[in-house]
Formats: C-alpha cells, structure tokens, sequence
C-alpha cells in the first residue's frame, strides 16, 4: 500500500474535506427540491405560463376550498402569496397550515397543480397545548 | 553442478475450492538442467506450473524460488526472470505478431529494435505484419518463443509444448531450452507424452494422484 | 533488466488498448451507433411532445451514456485471457498501473462516445440552452473519468464468470448513480442559475474514491483472477 | 446458555422496552399515528447504512489478514442489510402514502439513492453465487464491497446534497429538533434492532460456518485428487458400440 501512497493520501484527505464542505454547507442552508412563493415571484419571467415546475410553501390558514375535482388554496412564506388550483384527491396529511409542495405551472397569477405533497420537515414535536406528553390525541 | 535448487517445493497442496488437485508434492528443479514431468489429463500438471511460476498461491506448502520464499509480498523482480509458455498463446489476436512482440519487449525494458531481430531469429521476419488472429497456431507459438529468446528468463516453464508444432518449431523448443539452460537456469516440461521430451530432460517426474514421484517412466 | 515506470507500465497497457480497439473498431462501429438508436428511439416512445422531448434531452443523454457507455469499459474481459494476464504478471507489471492503463483507455473512448452523442441530442432534442454551458464540458470529462473506473472496475470483479455479462452491468447501473446526480445536478443548477459547486465537487469526490479504491484492490483483484 | 440464546433473549427485551417507548411517545402534531412508523422505518434505515458498514471493515480486513472469518462476516453482514434495506424501502412508503401523498417520489434523493443501494448489494449476493472457489470468492465480493460502500454515505447524506422530499439529518446535529419522548422512543428503538442484528449476525456466520464444515466433511469423503478421477476407457466396448 506504501507504494501508492503519494496519490492515497492526497485523494482520502480531499475526499474528506469535499464531504465535510458538503455537509457544513446544507447544514447553514436548507437544501429544497422547490421554488418558495418569493422565489417564485422573483423568477416570474424564467417561467412562462406552462412551464412546469415546483413550489413549496405553507398552506394559508382559512385558504383552503374543496372544488369539484380538487383543491384552491394559497401558499406563502412570509413574503409572498400564491394561488394555488390543484387538480386531483389531496393526501390524507393535508391541511391548513402545513408545508406543501406542487407541481404544475404558472396561468397567468395563478398557479395550475396535479401533483401536491405533503412536506414535513425535521421538527417532530409533540402538540403543544397537550395537558399531558404521555396522553394520545384522537384523530379527527 | 549440485548448487542450491532454482525451485523448491515443499509439501504443497493445491485445492480448488474443495477438490483436491495436488497432496504434498516435493520437488527441487536444478540449476542448469531441465526436468520432466508426465502426467494423464487433468493431473494437475497445469497446476503444479502455476505454483511454479508464483502465479498460484499454494493452499499449503512452501515455495521457494531463486533462494526466496514466496509469501504475500512476491518480488516483483523475481516474477521478471520467469517465462511461461502455457497451452493458449498470450498474444492479442488483433494486434499484429510483431506488435504483440513490441508489446513485450516495452513492458519488460527492452529496446524495440531487437523485436525485429527476434523474429528473424524465429524465422517470422515475413510474416511479422500479420495479425495473431490470422496467424497459425504454429506461428503463434514461434512469436512466444521469440518473446522467450528476448525476456532471458532464468526459469522456463513449458505446458505441452510440443503439441501441435511441425519438425521445425519443435527444434525450436529445443534449441531454446537449450539456450536457457547454457546461461545456468532451468527448464521445467508438463507433459502427458514422454517420447519427445525424454531426449531433452535430465531428470523426470510423474504426477501420480496428486503427488510428484521421481523417476517417472524412464 | 528493469523494466518501465509505474507510469510507462500505464502508458503501455493503454496504448495497447486504444490498438486493439482502433483494430476491432467495437467503439466506434457497434455501441456509438448503439447508443444513437437508443437516443433516436426514447422521443418515440414517450411521444412527439416537442417541449417534453426538450426538456427530458439532457436526462436521456446521461442514461444513454451511463448504460451504452459502460459497454465500452467492458470491452477487456473479451481480450484478456487469462494467458494474456499471466504473461503480464510474469512481466512484472504493476496491476494497479495496469488498472490505470485500462482506465486511461476507456476514459479516451468514452470521450470519443460523449464527443459523438453530445452534438447528436443538441441536434435530435434541441434542449433548452442554458447559460455556463461549458462547466458542462467539465461535467462529460468527469463523468467519462467515473464511468471508467466503475466499469473497469466491475469487469475486474467479473471477469471470467459465466455470468459476467449480465452481472457486470448489474454492479455498474447503481453504482454510477452518483454520476449521475452529479451530472444531472449540473445542468438542473445551470438552467435555474444557481450554485454549480456542490455536484461538481461530488462528482470529483466520487472519481476520486472510485481510483483510490481501484489503485488499492487491483493487486488483490489480479490474484483472484487466475 | 449458548451466546445465540443469550442473544435471541436479549433481543426481545429490548424489543419489548422500544415497543413500550413507540406507544408511550407523544405523537407529532401534524402526522398522528403515523408518527409511529417511524420507530420501524428509522432503525431500519440504520441497520442498513450498519450492516454496509461492517461490510466494509469486514472486507478490508479479508484483503489484509485473509481469514475465512472476515469474509463469513461480511457475506453474513450484506443478507442482513439487504433485509433491513428492503423493510426500510417498503416502511417508508407506506410511511409516505399518507404523508406526502405519493408511495414513491421520482425526485426525491434519499428513495432513489437507497433502491439503488439496495441493488448493489443484491448484486453483491449474485456475485457469491456464481464463484466457486472460496478465496477467490472472497476476495471479488470484497472489493466489491468496498465499491458498493459507495453509496451509503451518498444515500445518508443525498438530504443535504440534492433537493429532496424528505426531511433533513434530524437526530444527528447540535440544534436536535425533535421533541425528547419522539428522541428516546426512536433512540430505544435504533437500539433493539441493533441488538436484533447483533443476534441475526451471530445466527448466520454460524450457519456459514456450518456449511463451510459440511463442505469440507463432503470434500474428505470424496477426497479423490482430480486427476485419479479418471480412469481408462473401455476401448473393447467403444469399439464394438
């Protein structure tokens, strides 16, 4: 092994500090396969009306509407407000207030989804206003 | 000369996977002469080449070759002064005799401008530009012993190595085991017919049921 | 009589190669056009969706190279004897220079494969230009350089099984995903404009690993081929 | 008490302390119960990216000190982890049907990266099957895993180089943000399983073992060197056939 050491070495310890890069880097940024609301807004002219892509945010309280065959309802992130018409059953987890993502394209100010997933991020916590940690909720 | 043996061998046995093919073989190969072994098919004469020419690695025994103990590290060095002649021609079918020669010679440090002369001395200098694939199996085996005249092995390991070759290319065989053995190495044969390596070899060998016994059929 | 550097041991064996390749011409005859079919064929079965075809264009090009190219890399199992090998070990070659050799090689002919394909997608599919385009160069020569190595790589560990034909490319198709992502990445961060760093860097990272590990365990994978 | 039994016991106890745990947990406040399938999915994910790495060690270990016991292990270590990775693909989609909607995501890193380690390695299992002979076997299959090895840490860490459906490391950083009972269920949990595997290990290096042995006892009995397996041919009968 001793032969090729001049190369081994070298190599392992850049292996080592690209994959250190790596990790320090996603842990300051979150890494997401979408575009925010902002993002999207912002980058309005890179995507015509039909070209498709992902946006993730979360679902506006009070936003949500039932129609014949799916759902409206708007995300945000704090900066930007954006009108969502989904077109399909939405998974059983979703509901105001929790982080969407959809896939579609852009019709004018509002956006045109058939596909809407649920995103749950890394916080697992338990309800907040539990009396007690131990006590089951009941699934509504 | 009774020096110290090129090769000695010391109660090896070879199993693939499970199958035994060689018990506890012993034999010394003596500087200077070429030695004979004879054997049926698939006694495991192949085999015993392979451990010779430290390309396997016995499942038990030891192996000495040229005074050095064949372990984990084998000496690159001690590889170089072994030559091979086994029942498939080493050559690239689609590279031409005198390309596959070239190849050799770069490999093992030798300037290409003997190539040339090799084949000439093997009596390939017109069909040098032929490709190994179009080549005879005769004039396949000639280019490998050009390769033998070229590397100057000390230790010549020969499986079968007058099968299928006219008068000349057998006196060939002849003439380079002759050669090596002139410079002090040593020339080992495998092969099932005894009758024409008999005249050549010092010493000669059976392979009986896995064991070498001494003296053979002679 | 000492013979050439771990280097020209290298050199050797690939200039061999690329020979015996330039003979048999299996690159260039036999999997480009291979490749080029498969390429003609995907718009045909996903349908005439001009803006589809564009937009999957870069994709297919990269599942093109990574399932037609391994091909080239298992072109030594074909004229690698066993014969052929023990006379090169009794030669004193270095089996981690001749892994080097054989990468090398295939690392030129699958350039010579991305070189053939790469204008034919932009001419087939006409995928959507993106800006920086030449990091894209970089990405072929990196994914060419990874290819090899998994490809030589796994032809080592095969070589001479009966199933090696349908095993190898078994071991390859996974493997390389991390090309893959990396290659994939590139041109998704280019056409969004954002940070080309990461996947290159895995990329390198991944070549990297692969020929650490393929210089440590030729020696080991010579042995047990024989 | 042979160390299996002691093991196999062991097991279930702690299996017993990670059940209690998952149901006395707090669920999270948007998945409900769903929260649970997480204490199979999560340990699952770790006995995978574990056995792997035992593979590894394992393999390196054969190509350094080539005893027979390396490789038992790193064989024994890659039936498991095939299993766990599999259990792991399959929890998490019925773990994602409900959650996100959708059994399998196309762009999500950790999905792809994870199916297509599993294949690897299956691969791994395919290549055992078609060598023979013994050191021959190991040695291949140990190179093989450590190139396969490749794409554990590229599965682990897929979250944070691709964009990606599933959630970020979670336990496995300063800031942990999960709620401590959810932690202690999990942690309980990665903790039975791992001593489930710890038993599934000492299980099938001895099965390995033991078929080495059978081996070895057939090859005694029919310990003909290959050569004296052949005997003369009966020319009187061939030539009057």
């Amino acid at each position: 092994m001793t032969r090729y050491r001049w190369f081994v070495l070298p190599a392992i310890g850049a292996i080592v500090v690209i994959i250190g890069w790596m990790v320090f880097l996603s842990l300051g940024e979150n890494l997401v396969y979408y575009l925010t609301p902002n993002e999207a807004v912002e980058q309005r002219a890179d995507f015509p009306d039909g070209e498709r892509f992902r946006l993730g945010g979360q679902v506006e309280e009070g936003s949500l509407m039932e129609t014949d065959n799916g759902v409206e309802f708007t995300v945000s992130d704090g900066a930007h407000e954006i009108h969502i018409v989904h077109v399909g059953a939405p998974p059983e987890l979703f509901r105001e207030g929790v982080g969407a993502i959809v896939e579609g394209a852009w019709d004018g100010d509002v956006f045109r989804s058939d596909e809407l997933v649920v995103k749950h991020d890394e916080q697992y916590q338990a309800p907040e206003d539990e009396g007690h940690p131990y006590e089951v909720p009941t699934d509504a | 000369m009774p020096s110290s043996p090129l090769v000695q061998l010391n109660d090896v046995a070879v199993r693939y996977g499970r199958v035994p093919v060689l018990n506890s073989v012993e034999l010394e190969v003596p500087a200077g002469e070429a030695t004979g072994i004879v054997g049926p098919n698939g006694s495991g004469k192949s085999t015993l080449l392979r451990v010779l020419a430290t390309l396997l690695r016995p499942t038990e025994g030891r192996v000495s070759v040229f005074g050095t103990e064949m372990g984990r590290e084998t000496a690159f060095s001690i590889r170089r002064r072994i030559a091979l002649i086994g029942h498939q021609p080493a050559l690239y079918p689609q590279l031409t005799l005198r390309e596959n020669l070239v190849f050799v010679s770069r490999l093992s440090g030798h300037s290409e401008e003997r190539v040339d002369e090799m084949l000439d001395l093997v009596g390939l200098a017109g069909a040098k530009h032929r490709r190994a694939e179009q080549s005879s199996h005769g004039m396949q085996r000639r280019v490998e012993f050009a390769r033998v005249i070229l590397t100057k092995p000390d230790l010549l390991l020969l499986d079968e190595a007058h099968a299928g070759l006219d008068r000349e290319a057998g006196q060939l065989v002849d003439a380079v085991v002759e050669n090596v053995r002139s410079r002090g190495g040593a020339a080992v044969f495998v092969s099932h017919e005894l009758d024409r390596m008999l005249p050549l070899v010092q010493s000669t060998y059976e392979l009986v049921g896995g064991a070498v016994i001494p003296g053979g059929s002679r | 009589m000492t013979g050439p550097s771990f280097w020209g041991q290298a050199y050797e064996i690939g200039r061999k190669d690329m020979r015996v390749e330039g003979r048999s011409g299996e690159v260039l005859n036999i999997t480009i056009p291979f490749g080029a079919v498969a390429l003609l064929l995907i718009p045909l079965a996903i349908g005439i969706d001009r803006p589809l075809i564009a937009s999957v264009g870069p994709g297919m090009f990269w599942v093109v190279t990574l399932l037609f190219g391994m091909l080239v890399t298992f072109r030594h199992s074909a004229t690698e004897t066993v014969a052929n090998r023990e006379m090169m070990v009794l030669l004193g070659m270095d089996p981690a220079a001749q892994f080097v050799g054989r990468v090398s090689a295939s690392f030129l002919l699958l350039l010579v494969f991305e070189g053939v394909l790469a204008p034919l997608t932009i001419v087939l599919y006409n995928p959507d230009p993106v800006s920086g385009w030449p990091v894209l160069l970089v990405v072929l020569l990196l994914m060419a350089i990874g290819l090899a190595l998994i490809g030589t790589l796994a032809s080592g560990i095969t070589s001479g099984l009966r199933s090696r034909n349908t095993l190898a490319p078994l071991l390859v198709a996974p493997l390389s995903l991390p090309l893959l992502v990396g290659a994939s990445q590139t041109y998704e961060a280019l056409s969004q404009e954002s940070s080309i760093l990461t996947p290159i860097l895995l990329l390198v990272a991944v070549v990297l690993g692969l020929a650490v590990v393929g210089v440590l365990t030729a020696r080991f994978l010579e042995e047990a081929s024989r | 008490m042979n160390r299996h039994r002691i093991l196999g016991l062991s097991a279930l106890v702690v299996i017993a302390i990670g059940l209690y745990f998952g149901s006395q947990a707090p669920l999270d406040q948007l998945q409900g119960e769903y929260t649970r399938i997480m204490y199979v999915h999560v340990p699952s994910a770790w006995l995978a990216y574990l056995s792997f790495l035992v593979t590894l060690v394992a393999s390196i270990l054969w190509l350094t000190k080539r005893r027979l016991v390396f490789d038992r292990v790193a064989e024994s270590s890659v039936s498991i982890g095939v299993f766990f990775t599999a259990l792991a693909l399959m929890t998490g989609m019925i773990w994602g049907y409900p959650v996100w909607g959708t059994f399998w995501d196309w762009g999500d890193a950790r999905m792809m990266t994870t199916a297509l380690m599993f294949f690897v390695y299956v691969g791994y299992l395919a290549l055992r099957r078609s060598i023979p002979d013994p050191a021959m076997r190991a040695t291949r299959s140990a190179v093989l895993g450590i190139v396969a090895f490749f794409l554990v840490p590229l599965s682990y860490l897929s979250v944070l180089i691709v964009r990606t459906l599933h959630q970020g490391i979670t336990v496995a950083r300063p800031d942990s943000p999960i709620d401590g009972e959810i932690l202690l269920a999990l942690l309980s949990n990665v903790g039975a399983f791992t001593v489930v595997y710890l038993t599934f290990m000492s299980l099938k290096t001895a099965i390995a073992r033991g078929e080495e042995e059978l081996e070895e006892q057939s090859a005694a009995v029919d310990a003909t060197p290959a050569g004296a397996a052949i005997t003369a041919p009966n020319l009187e009968k061939v030539r009057d056939v």
